[in-house]
């Protein structure tokens, strides 16, 4: 691993304490919810019991009759001032409050705003409203019959159709299926799941009706993108963007759902512009499930082509995209499908082929990624499993299979069949040392052993590769706004620094690891470089910490300031030591003499000169600023195995073991990289064992609180085990990529691929996640494996 | 949600289609109902009370009956609002006479319910309009056997 | 999740906490530990009146054996049986459901009469007791009544317990030599309320016989049920492995689930099978057989 | 309107509160003691989690008047004269956290489950935060963390009263 800097520097290598744990362990974190300020007023929401009626009347009196209930606010309140619809990040429109029609279960229906959060309450539970149910368009398939109601005649539309988008060689794809000696098909369902961050979103709105200014406390990952978009939403009734400011504290848990701007956002800045108190709204979880922006639902018609000997040579996916009655989705590609052509994943092949369309139903709008580059989870499911069903086709070891189709070293980069160019990878030994760690042959011999006896015992193996770090100007945008991202450095004269930054962690430890980049190429000690992040007043501009982008993006940003600084002392050393700029060389934390070495100025006198005893001309100061726009995208990768075992009687499962080996090129702090795996893991696990949004034919959700979406516990997450290549990024200045979401991606069909392996000699080739004890023994059932009662 | 039931009662067709007719009496005998008032003769204001254990919730709304074949069937359309939620149903009530003094009472419906009570509610829908059921049909019996 | 709002009285004496359910009816509740009833409220499923907290009246606390029984307060929390070395060595079927109950923090708060008092078939503790053929002492205006366990759960939600009576003790028989108990849950995560779950508790005569057994199941029937027709099958006999497996079947063909969340009816079947006889297994083996 | 005292890190408040104030809206918004989080509001998640007289409850499902006359320690009453107890020094040092929210729950947790099993095993401690959930880091660093603790108290022998 890279590290050549002290401890007491702390530079890349270093597993370096964090610095934001003092205030979390110590209570002294500052969530949104902790925001108290005078004369604040509470905001609850009246939502829909329906999925899709028709607004008849809206009776607040009541409401208004308890004291402290000060106003109940109405989609036709809002349309006054033209803000009862708001544009989403996919160029589609949302309603802030509806005027006339409800789309989706549970959602806003009006805004009871009180002088405190329990009266608020109240007032929600005394507001009145008459609906119509109509017939809810609840699946994908059915929302594109014929005589469907067409949900969005607002968008000219005729029926519920929303996109179509493809990529790859249709025709070459279909030629070679066609010819193709083995093709394997089969239907891959990934459900609508939710990020559920134990925190929900909510947020302060503070306007301030003397100077027409709004500060705007909130949840966000994207603080500055938000700003932006409130100025565009709401500059015609006076939010001019320099007028607002956008402040994220301390955020619990993101994972994609506190990038959008949700209704209740702008009902809030509405409430608090209309009434002149600030108003604080605080989902609570039931909300949060039901009405925040999903995940996934992708329903994939896979395919994949080969010779019989296993060489893999073409893919071929069909999707139907579900995206609720808007498409809100909080991607950051150019594609509507976000990075979805990655799904060619980590082997060489000929051709592929994708297409997708997306459809409107009466579901909440979304998607966000849950934890990945938009899509990717989907892609390298669809892949993944793939490769697993074709290993069962021909009889060949599903470890042996991927080893002979991967992407070699010297390949890259490599230009997939869908587009990407891939920067760097090394796929074999990654998957050598996962097998090696958890005994892979052994393991196969057991379970050879125990069919015979009738027991269920698996082993499945994910090799991805994730496309993270969004992105190049050329391909990434949100709202048009490319996304660099970007780091200020500023040093004081006593060679101590404060950095910020366009990003926002939510757990990342961007306090820590910002730090240890900045102090690998300054040499000034991590432990003395105070980060900031989350306030647009203060922080440069940038397009906010998801997708596994902060290192990639900010990351860069900041190793590119701090260069910068290093030529100024560069500069200033050439002067204090009287030599030439090209007879100094650098060691960390100095300059000196080449030959000389006796001769040199440390960090901190050179900033101190910058600011006492600067070259006359230089301008004084030590303080850079980057706007990052990274050459493409990186591409960390990874390989991960799993042994479950079955009950054959109850298809209960047990992870037995769970190895994972990733490689995200150079590491800055080991420890937060480990830390950030094993989260990724049992969120990855989630939406494969355990996770999924339901509803019923009419739309309800059935399972909209903690009692029923089913959130890992301890019990449930096995204890991980982790590895690590490194393969570093060639184009990113310290060779590191994005980790973040790597185990979310990997780890779902690595549990699917060990499940459907205990089953596989049963005849079974695919089961949909999240793959309960209750699907498993249906499915033994079926295989007369066990008698129902 | 579909519920169903049967139940034998030992009461000509007709004297329970008269009963069924009679809104009082359709009140009496319907568990939760604690009021039913008739604006037509198809339409009903209808006040339930429904209380189980700890769960209560007061409802309001219509009860539409329609079409009626005397004495064998006819159909109830409810639409029923509380604060935890809406219920929506269908029932069809069928009389079938086993004899003179015999007649079979069975119904099916369909229900749908929304909000809190359909989130928070699934794992004990089915055994509420279970017992509300069977206390219908024992009520029935009651009002019967006078 | 804001509940409405309520009147409080936290009575300490039972007299008191008696006399005020007869002063408002059907309109008051009464709160233990609040762990059935407060999620309620928050939901605003549930709104009552009057709140009565007795969690502040003395001496219901208790967990000892006396006059052949072994009485438990029904104030006593859950934790003070996970942590009763009495009920860890001599009911073993008591220790395994109380740890299957909620969760930790839950337990230190949930109390036992709270879980049974609660006539909730979701609840751990009736299968339990039905298995232990416990009884419950209830106080009322007019002193106390003992209620065996059979006649206590009427139906959904609905138990013995009238308006103005508490629940104040549970008594079970203690068990002779020989016997042994196991509770088995099937549950969709740690806390969650059981898929289906097997309460068994039985005693072996000198001949290895089975002289008595009982089976509660969890969470398969409106009302907390008992796995009648097993035990008489069983009960008096060398338990063989078929005999086992036939009680098993029964006990799957007598529940009643309902489909939902957790899973389907035949599934839910399936499982009161398999664990009805693994659990029977588990307390033979506890039973020293 | 009851009247209650509740001592709140070892100090009495004494307030007039509507009975169906929760406890942990009595912590965060009347004594601003903005350590306890609320997370899911159904007793799930464990965010809220403080100690009433030395038990952890999930204080949520806690109305403040069932609090009246007890002692109740919220994460901020946990570290004693700038000496951090031995759980938020695991907590940091085997990077047991990340975003922070569930956090102190978390370890208010884990200060009843050290206190009544001194000496966990890995399966103790997993199923002693089954009522705590993280959606961040996995818990394996959390499992760490407390054994990080488990063994610092026990050779420091940290006497009860200091963390109850």
């Amino acid at each position: 691993m890279f590290c050549n800097t002290s401890k007491e520097i702390g530079g890349m290598g270093h597993s370096l304490k964090r610095k934001e744990d003092a205030r979390f362990t110590q209570g002294k974190g500052h969530y949104v919810d902790d925001v108290k300020l005078p004369g604040m007023l509470y905001m609850d929401i009246v939502r829909s019991p329906y999925a899709y009626a028709k607004i008849l009347n809206i009776d607040a009196s009541k409401a208004l009759e308890i004291p402290g209930v000060l106003a109940v606010i109405t989609g036709r309140d809002l349309e006054k001032y033209n803000l009862h619809w708001m544009p989403t990040l996919m160029s589609d429109t949302q309603m802030v409050l509806p005027t006339d029609t409800v789309m989706y279960y549970a959602q806003e229906v009006c805004a009871v705003i009180a002088t405190e959060r329990y009266i608020a309450a109240d007032g929600v539970a005394a507001v009145e409203v008459e609906y119509e149910p109509m017939k809810a368009i609840v699946d994908a398939h059915k929302a594109l019959d014929p005589g469907m109601p067409v949900l969005r005649p607002d968008k000219g539309k005729t029926d519920n159709h929303i996109w179509h988008w493809e990529a790859g060689d249709r025709e070459a794809t279909d030629k070679l299926f066609a010819n193709a000696e083995v093709v394997v098909k089969e239907q891959v369902y990934i459900p609508r799941i939710h990020v559920a961050s134990i925190e929900t979103c909510g947020c302060v709105a503070d306007f301030d009706p003397v100077e027409a200014h709004l500060t705007m406390y909130m949840t966000t990952q994207a603080p500055h993108a938000i700003r932006t978009v409130i100025a565009l939403v709401a500059g015609h009734v006076g939010l001019s963007e320099e007028k607002v400011r956008v402040i994220a504290s301390d955020i619990g848990g993101g994972f994609g759902g506190k990038v959008p701007v949700y209704p209740g956002y702008v009902i809030a800045i509405a409430a608090s512009v209309l009434i002149g108190k600030p108003v604080k709204w605080i989902e609570d979880r039931m909300e949060n499930l039901q009405a925040d922006s999903f995940a996934r639902d992708y329903d994939m018609t896979c395919e994949l082509a080969a010779t019989k000997d296993g060489k893999i040579q073409g893919l071929r996916i069909k999707t139907l995209a579900d995206h609720g009655y808007t498409d809100a989705a909080a991607n950051p590609s150019k594609y509507p499908a976000g990075m979805f052509s990655i799904c060619t994943g980590s082997y060489d092949y000929g051709v592929a082929f994708t297409e997708m369309d997306a459809v409107y139903t009466n579901k909440p709008p979304g998607g966000v990624a849950y934890r990945c580059s938009f899509r990717v989870t989907e892609a390298v499911h669809a892949i993944e499993r793939m490769v697993d069903r074709l290993a069962l086709e021909i009889g060949k070891d599903s470890a042996q299979l991927r080893m002979e189709n991967f992407i070699k070293k010297e390949q890259f980069p490599y230009h997939s069949p869908l587009g990407w160019e891939y920067d760097s990878g090394d796929y074999g030994p990654a998957l050598q040392m996962a097998m090696d760690i958890v005994g892979y042959d052994e393991l196969r011999k057991e379970q050879a052993e125990k069919r015979k006896n009738g027991q269920l015992m698996g082993i499945g193996i994910c090799s991805f590769t994730e496309v993270v770090g969004a992105g190049p100007s050329k391909d990434f945008d949100i709202l048009g706004i490319k996304m660099f991202d970007s780091a200020e450095i500023r040093v004081h004269p006593t060679g101590k620094a404060i950095a910020r930054f366009g990003t926002k962690s939510q757990g990342q430890g961007h306090e820590t690891t910002y730090a240890q980049i900045i102090a690998q190429e300054l040499g000034i000690p991590a432990e003395h470089i105070h980060i900031e992040e989350g306030d647009t007043d203060t922080a440069p501009y940038g397009l906010g910490t998801y997708a596994s982008r902060s290192t990639p993006t900010a990351g860069a940003a900041a190793a590119v300031a701090a260069r910068k600084l290093r030529d100024k002392a560069r500069k200033i050393a050439a002067y204090l030591l009287e030599v030439s700029e090209e007879d100094l060389e650098w060691e960390v934390g100095k300059f000196f003499v080449k030959g000389a070495p006796e001769k040199s100025k440390t960090i901190q006198e050179l900033v101190f000169a910058s600011y006492t005893n600067h070259p006359q001309g230089m301008e004084a100061g030590f303080e850079a600023t980057h706007y990052y726009d990274p050459p493409n995208l990186t591409f960390p990768f990874g390989s991960y195995i799993c042994v479950v075992d079955i009950d054959p009687e109850t298809g209960s499962i047990k992870i037995r073991r769970f190895v994972a080996i990733d490689d995200c090129g150079n590491i800055i702090n080991p420890m937060i990289v480990q830390g950030q795996i094993h989260g990724g893991l049992t969120q990855g696990l989630a939406p494969a064992m355990f996770e999924e949004l339901i509803y019923d034919e009419d739309g309800n959700m059935l399972n909209g609180s903690f009692m029923d979406y089913l959130v890992p516990t301890a019990v449930e997450s096995p204890s991980w085990e982790t590895g690590h290549t490194i393969t570093p990024c060639p184009h990113h200045p310290i060779g590191a990529k994005g980790v973040g979401e790597s185990p979310t991606v990997g780890a779902p069909p690595a549990i699917a691929n060990a499940i459907i392996d205990a089953l596989s000699h049963l005849g079974v080739t695919h089961i949909d996640i999240p793959i309960t004890p209750q699907k498993v023994w249906n499915i033994l059932v079926e295989k007369g494996v066990i008698e129902a009662v | 949600m579909t519920l169903s039931g049967t139940y034998t009662v030992n009461a000509p067709a007709q004297t329970i289609w008269d009963m069924m007719m009679d809104p009082e009496i359709l009140a009496r005998i319907t568990p939760a109902i604690t009021k039913l008032e008739k604006l037509d003769d198809e339409n009903f204001k209808a006040i339930a009370e429904v209380k189980i254990g700890p769960v209560g919730g007061s409802f309001s709304g219509n009860l539409k009956m329609v079409d009626k074949v005397q004495p064998e069937s006819f159909k109830l359309i409810i639409q029923q609002n509380s604060k935890i939620g809406n219920a929506a149903a269908e029932v069809n009530m069928n009389m079938k006479a086993l004899s003179d003094t015999q007649t079979e009472v069975s119904f099916t419906g369909d229900v749908k319910l929304s909000g809190m009570l359909n989130t928070m509610g699934g794992r004990v829908i089915t055994p509420v309009a279970n017992m509300l059921s069977k206390q219908f049909f024992e009520a029935l019996e009651k009002e019967v056997n006078g | 999740m804001i509940p409405q709002a309520f009147h409080y009285e936290a009575p300490t004496n039972l007299e008191g906490a008696i006399a005020l359910l007869q002063k408002y009816g059907s309109d008051a509740k009464i709160m233990s530990g609040g762990h059935s009833l407060i999620p309620m409220m928050k939901l605003r499923l549930a709104t009552p009146e009057h709140v009565i907290d007795i969690s502040g009246i003395q001496g219901l606390e208790y967990i000892h054996e006396e006059g052949g029984a072994l009485k438990i307060g029904a104030l006593t929390k859950e934790v003070a049986l996970e942590e009763s070395s009495l009920i860890n060595d001599k009911y073993p079927l008591i220790a395994d459901a109380t740890k299957m109950i909620a969760d930790p923090s839950v337990r230190n708060l949930a109390t036992v009469g709270g879980n049974l008092a609660h006539g909730d078939a979701a609840n751990d503790h009736p299968a339990v007791m039905l298995a232990l053929r416990a009884s419950v002492v209830a106080a009322g205006p007019n002193g106390d009544r003992e209620i065996p366990i059979d006649d206590f759960f009427l139906g959904f939600f609905t138990t013995a317990l009238e308006a103005d009576e508490i629940l104040t003790e549970i008594r079970i028989p203690i068990p002779p030599a020989h016997s042994g108990g196991a509770y088995l849950k099937m549950e969709r995560k740690v806390g969650d309320y059981a898929t289906a779950a097997t309460a068994v508790q039985l005693s072996l005569d000198a001949d290895g016989k089975c002289a008595q057994i009982g089976i509660g199941l969890t969470n398969v029937s409106a009302a907390p049920m008992r796995a009648s027709r097993s035990e008489d099958l069983l009960r008096g006999q060398v338990l063989t492995e078929e005999l086992i497996q036939e009680a098993a079947k029964m006990a799957a063909q007598d529940c009643d689930p309902n489909p939902d969340l957790r899973g389907s009816i035949a599934y839910k079947r399936s499982i009161v099978k398999t664990y009805t006889a693994r659990a029977i297994h588990k307390a033979l083996e506890r039973a020293g057989a | 309107m009851a009247n209650i005292t509740v001592h709140i890190n070892g100090v009495p408040q004494t307030l007039d509160v509507e009975p169906r104030l929760l406890l942990v809206h009595l912590i965060r918004e009347n004594l601003n003691l903005t350590g306890t989080h609320v997370g899911c509001d159904t007793s799930s998640c464990g965010a809220c989690t403080v100690l009433m007289d030395g038990r952890s409850v999930k204080s949520c499902t806690v109305y403040a008047v069932q609090a009246n006359g007890k002692e109740v320690t919220t994460i901020e009453g946990l570290a004693h004269a700038g000496q951090l107890h031995p759980l938020q020094e695991g907590f940091k040092e085997e990077h047991g956290l990340q975003c922070g929210f569930c956090t102190p729950g978390m370890i208010m947790r884990c200060v009843d489950l050290l206190e009544r099993n001194p000496n966990p095993t890995e399966e103790e401690i997993r199923w002693g935060i089954s009522g705590n959930l993280c959606r961040c880091t996995g818990y394996n660093n959390i499992v760490k963390a407390v054994e990080y603790a488990a063994q610092k108290m026990q050779a420091a022998e940290v006497p009860a009263e200091t963390v109850a």
